[in-house]
């Protein structure tokens, strides 16, 4: 007979496992289904091991600064690509053992396969085969009061750029391979794409980096995107925007990219293609279509608290739709067991979810762009203070960059936040929690930040909003 | 410098004159429409007043017309 | 005549150059009286040229360790103590020009020389000496509705350990001086103590720190002191608590500084003592006693918005008492003066000024520690969450130290967070805010913190503190 629970969650991403360990906490009977490593995405391929590979790239550029602090360098500093990508795994097997640890601290099942429903409350595992060519695994089936869907997203494929995983590579080689091309163009300069040629550029591949949109980072604050471009520029990053990839060819083993730039053709050799043109989610053999639950371009469909459109079955996380971040994920999750577990939960807030971009100069941003505010129709306030006006940015080194704020002029509301600069993914907590508790500019600039930090760019750029300037 | 720009609202009391727990957004919408706090029902962790409890409230007002000060 | 002024601030730190800026603002017609370089300790002698020390040091600490991140040194990195003194000047100079270009921006005379109150609405000024040898300054009068004393404070000395400023020096000498010792004694270990103690240890001077309390910190959570012990005694500073200095004697150039150590008598040999042990306020000359201006132990008593018993003087930052801090100086400055101007403005709350020591790891803390909340009678919920445990500082290779959070059980009040780690100084601000927001326990693990970053320690121990735990 099937084991039977009060909870089953199909995937272990930063969506489903967290989303498990709430359950099993408010007293559920829980298993999670993996048919890869546990962690998804976030742990393996994602967030975390891509981190890693920045902080290399991040002491590289340091390293070549070394001057600047007064250090001297008799000798050479030089990236050994190959371990620079096993300290990158070792972090990711670290937090991958983590969550294994998770799951018997919380009494959680954790069956291995793929999961598949075949009723609302009965989900079929069958034996799959993990990214590191393990077999996992075996038939079983097991039923569940509840049963979650959290089985995230993969790189989306263009026409004209099919993934091979030799020469043209998406996210996933990108991070595994082990030796490095001489030349890397990025398809796509989203969070992924820019992050992906920062590292290699920092590792010396020669990286051009290519943007359908008019700027880099197309979904910032207009300002933001201006500075990245101009500092990736200053780098020796060749980049090149409101340029549309039109195919790729081989040439004795050289790739030669096509790419349209208004009426222009441009041609831009190199040894690899990254396509990193955003994600699709996987929807593929749950038994959706056979169970009515409906998907609108490759996503579920869910109600304010994870319910898909069968009754009992909820998804939530990248499979869910956008943002496609860790942390919309995790409280996605946690607040659709709490709503099911009978709390007094309110959805959560997708005007509050910050986006974070880890190259240097970092971006941090949440709440409206200027641009959106003012088609909003709000009557806004505006301050921005630059890192160059910093004096910890300066006794730092690091002062590209700015903050600027948002404001709305009647009641004060703090519309948004967008950072670009060193640490910026650190600073917009801040904001992410004041706006949470529904702070006005007051409070902000009330609020005494520690000197001398980056974090007073906040309330600088606050007390420029207000009309009256402190350090600037 | 055309404009001055406006004050914090301080916090406000309830009739049996304690402080009144509530988000500086509800605070000063509550304020633009004259509305007491004091007579919010807040939904917020420890009964704290948020915006969306003052926008309740105004419907409310809206709804029985002959309450409205303004 | 001596020309006249709505405010006159004399002291140009942190405490009153802002205070000047937020006077003008205000419309009045404002002056400051500087007889060193504009910018006080904080621009010139502290903050600043600390931080950027500390920088230098932090980056030699990481060349030190470049295999860790997958880099190759071939060679080797020394640090160049002359040039890293150079950078620190550099910096600080660069913003001491900031503050003359804020001063002519708003509109704010700068009167160079000494300042001395002959009533309470005349200050004398008579001509000066910089700390750069230059004379600065004539003789004037300037007469003032309203004067605000911004004089900050010096290293205090203390009766063992007379400051010649070559063999026993204060902290200007350790900023200033251009060779380094071999080996340095460094008395207290409050933030001061210790970030020159990691200074100079990365400078490759051997270094001893003694302090007389039981930890380094004294004023932080124990279990924040602790953390720092292992990781200083792991690096291999001579860590001295609980020992009460009793002299330094010299004998053939070397100094021999007598330590007791419960009953034992220990001795440190030294080429350089430095007395960090706290400050001393600038009271002197400022013709106080003859106006009546009461002080009490070298501070200057004031009522909650800066007024000094003498009606219409004011005073504000380091002079008017603890914590003696820039960020405590400026506010309690621009609330002066906006209350002056007649705005309806909170006297600035000291439970919520942050503290924060910038060696690696970091400290940063607000209101209660765990022993003061318990102590203050409230029945407190206390969450931990160490980096140990998260992805970033895994990617980061900083994982030492955690984040630990203090609630009241009955009302869910925030009543302190501790914080020691990589970038702490800048993960507090979001405490600040939320406490100045009045959170509760539940708005901080309901705020969609950005993944991975250090802030979401913040969460997590929020969590954990709630019988909630997610990551650990
Ligand atoms: C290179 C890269 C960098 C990123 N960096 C960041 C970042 O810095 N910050 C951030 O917030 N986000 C980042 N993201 C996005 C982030 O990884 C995702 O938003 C997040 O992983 C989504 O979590 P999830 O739980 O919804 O799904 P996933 O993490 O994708 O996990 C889904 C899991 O379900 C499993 N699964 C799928 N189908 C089945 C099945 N039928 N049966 C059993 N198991 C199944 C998968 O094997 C996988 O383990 C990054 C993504 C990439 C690709
Ligand atoms: C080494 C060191 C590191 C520090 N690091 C930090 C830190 O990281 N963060 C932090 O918050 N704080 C730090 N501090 C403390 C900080 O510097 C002080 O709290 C801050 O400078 C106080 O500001 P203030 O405006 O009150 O006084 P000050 O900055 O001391 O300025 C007083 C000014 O008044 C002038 N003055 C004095 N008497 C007269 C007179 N009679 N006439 C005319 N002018 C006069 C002085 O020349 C001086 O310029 C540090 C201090 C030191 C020593």
């Amino acid at each position: 007979m099937a084991t039977h629970y009060d909870c089953i969650v199909i995937g272990t991403g930063p969506g489903g496992y967290e989303t498990a360990i709430r359950a099993s906490q408010l007293d559920m009977k829980t298993a999670v289904i993996e048919k890869n490593k546990l962690g998804g995405v976030c742990l393996n391929v994602g967030c975390i091991p891509t981190k890693a590979l920045l902080k290399s790239a991040e002491v590289m550029a340091q390293a070549e600064h070394l001057s600047d602090y007064g250090l001297e360098l008799d000798g050479t500093v030089t990236p050994n690509f190959a371990k620079v990508i096993e300290r990158s795994r070792n972090t990711a097997n670290k937090m991958n053992k983590g969550v294994q640890y998770l799951m018997n601290k919380n009494n959680i099942d954790v069956i291995q396969g793929h999961g598949r429903l075949t009723d609302p409350n009965t989900v079929e595992v069958s034996p799959s085969v993990t990214m590191d060519g393990e077999e996992v695994g075996e038939e079983t089936t097991v039923t569940g009061d509840t049963v979650i869907i959290a089985t995230g997203a993969r790189a989306r494929e263009i026409p004209p750029l099919p993934i091979d995983g030799e020469k043209v590579i998406s996210y996933k080689e990108a991070m595994l391979q082990t030796e490095q091309p001489d030349r890397l163009l990025v398809v796509g300069a989203g969070a992924i794409g820019v992050e992906f040629a920062y590292f290699y550029h920092h590792m010396g591949t020669e990286v051009t980096i290519v943007e359908v949109e008019d700027h880099l980072v197309p979904v910032e604050d207009e300002e933001v995107s201006r500075v990245l471009e101009r500092s990736y520029k200053k780098k020796g990053i060749n980049v090149m925007t409101g340029a549309m990839l039109q195919g790729v060819e081989e040439h004795n083993g050289e790739l030669r990219a096509e790419i349209q730039v208004g009426d222009d053709t441009e041609y831009v050799e190199c040894d690899q293609v990254l396509s990193a043109v955003g994600v699709t989610g996987n929807i593929e053999d749950l038994g959706l279509e056979e169970l009515g639950i409906e998907t609108e371009n490759s996503y579920i469909t869910i109600d304010e608290y994870g319910e898909t459109t069968v009754d009992g079955v909820y998804a939530i996380g990248d499979v869910a739709g956008g943002p496609w971040l860790a942390h919309k994920a995790s409280h996605e999750g946690t607040t659709c067991v709490e709503h099911i577990a009978g709390h007094d939960v309110q959805p959560i807030n997708f005007d509050n979810i910050p986006g974070c971009t880890y190259c240097q100069p970092q971006i941090a941003s949440v709440g409206y762009t200027e641009a959106e505010a003012k088609e909003a129709g709000y009557d806004i306030r505006v301050g921005k203070f630059p890192f160059s006006a910093s004096g910890k940015a300066a006794a730092l080194g690091h002062t590209e960059g700015f903050a600027k704020v948002i404001f709305d002029k009647k009641y004060g509301e703090f519309l948004g936040c967008h950072i670009v600069g060193n640490e910026a993914t650190e600073l917009i907590a801040e904001v992410v929690v004041a706006r949470k508790l529904e702070t006005t500019g007051h409070e902000i600039m009330e609020a005494i930040h520690p000197h001398p930090t980056l974090s007073e760019a906040i309330m600088e750029a606050t007390h420029v909003a207000y009309d009256q300037p402190m350090n600037i | 410098l055309a404009e001055r720009t406006p004050e914090p609202v301080p916090a406000p009391t309830d009739a049996s004159g304690e402080r009144v727990k509530a988000s500086p957004l509800a605070r000063r919408v509550a304020q633009e429409h004259g509305l007491d706090l004091g007579s919010v029902a807040g939904t917020g962790p420890n009964g704290r007043v948020v915006r969306s409890d003052v926008e309740s409230a105004l419907e409310q007002r809206e709804a029985t017309p002959d309450a409205a000060p303004e």
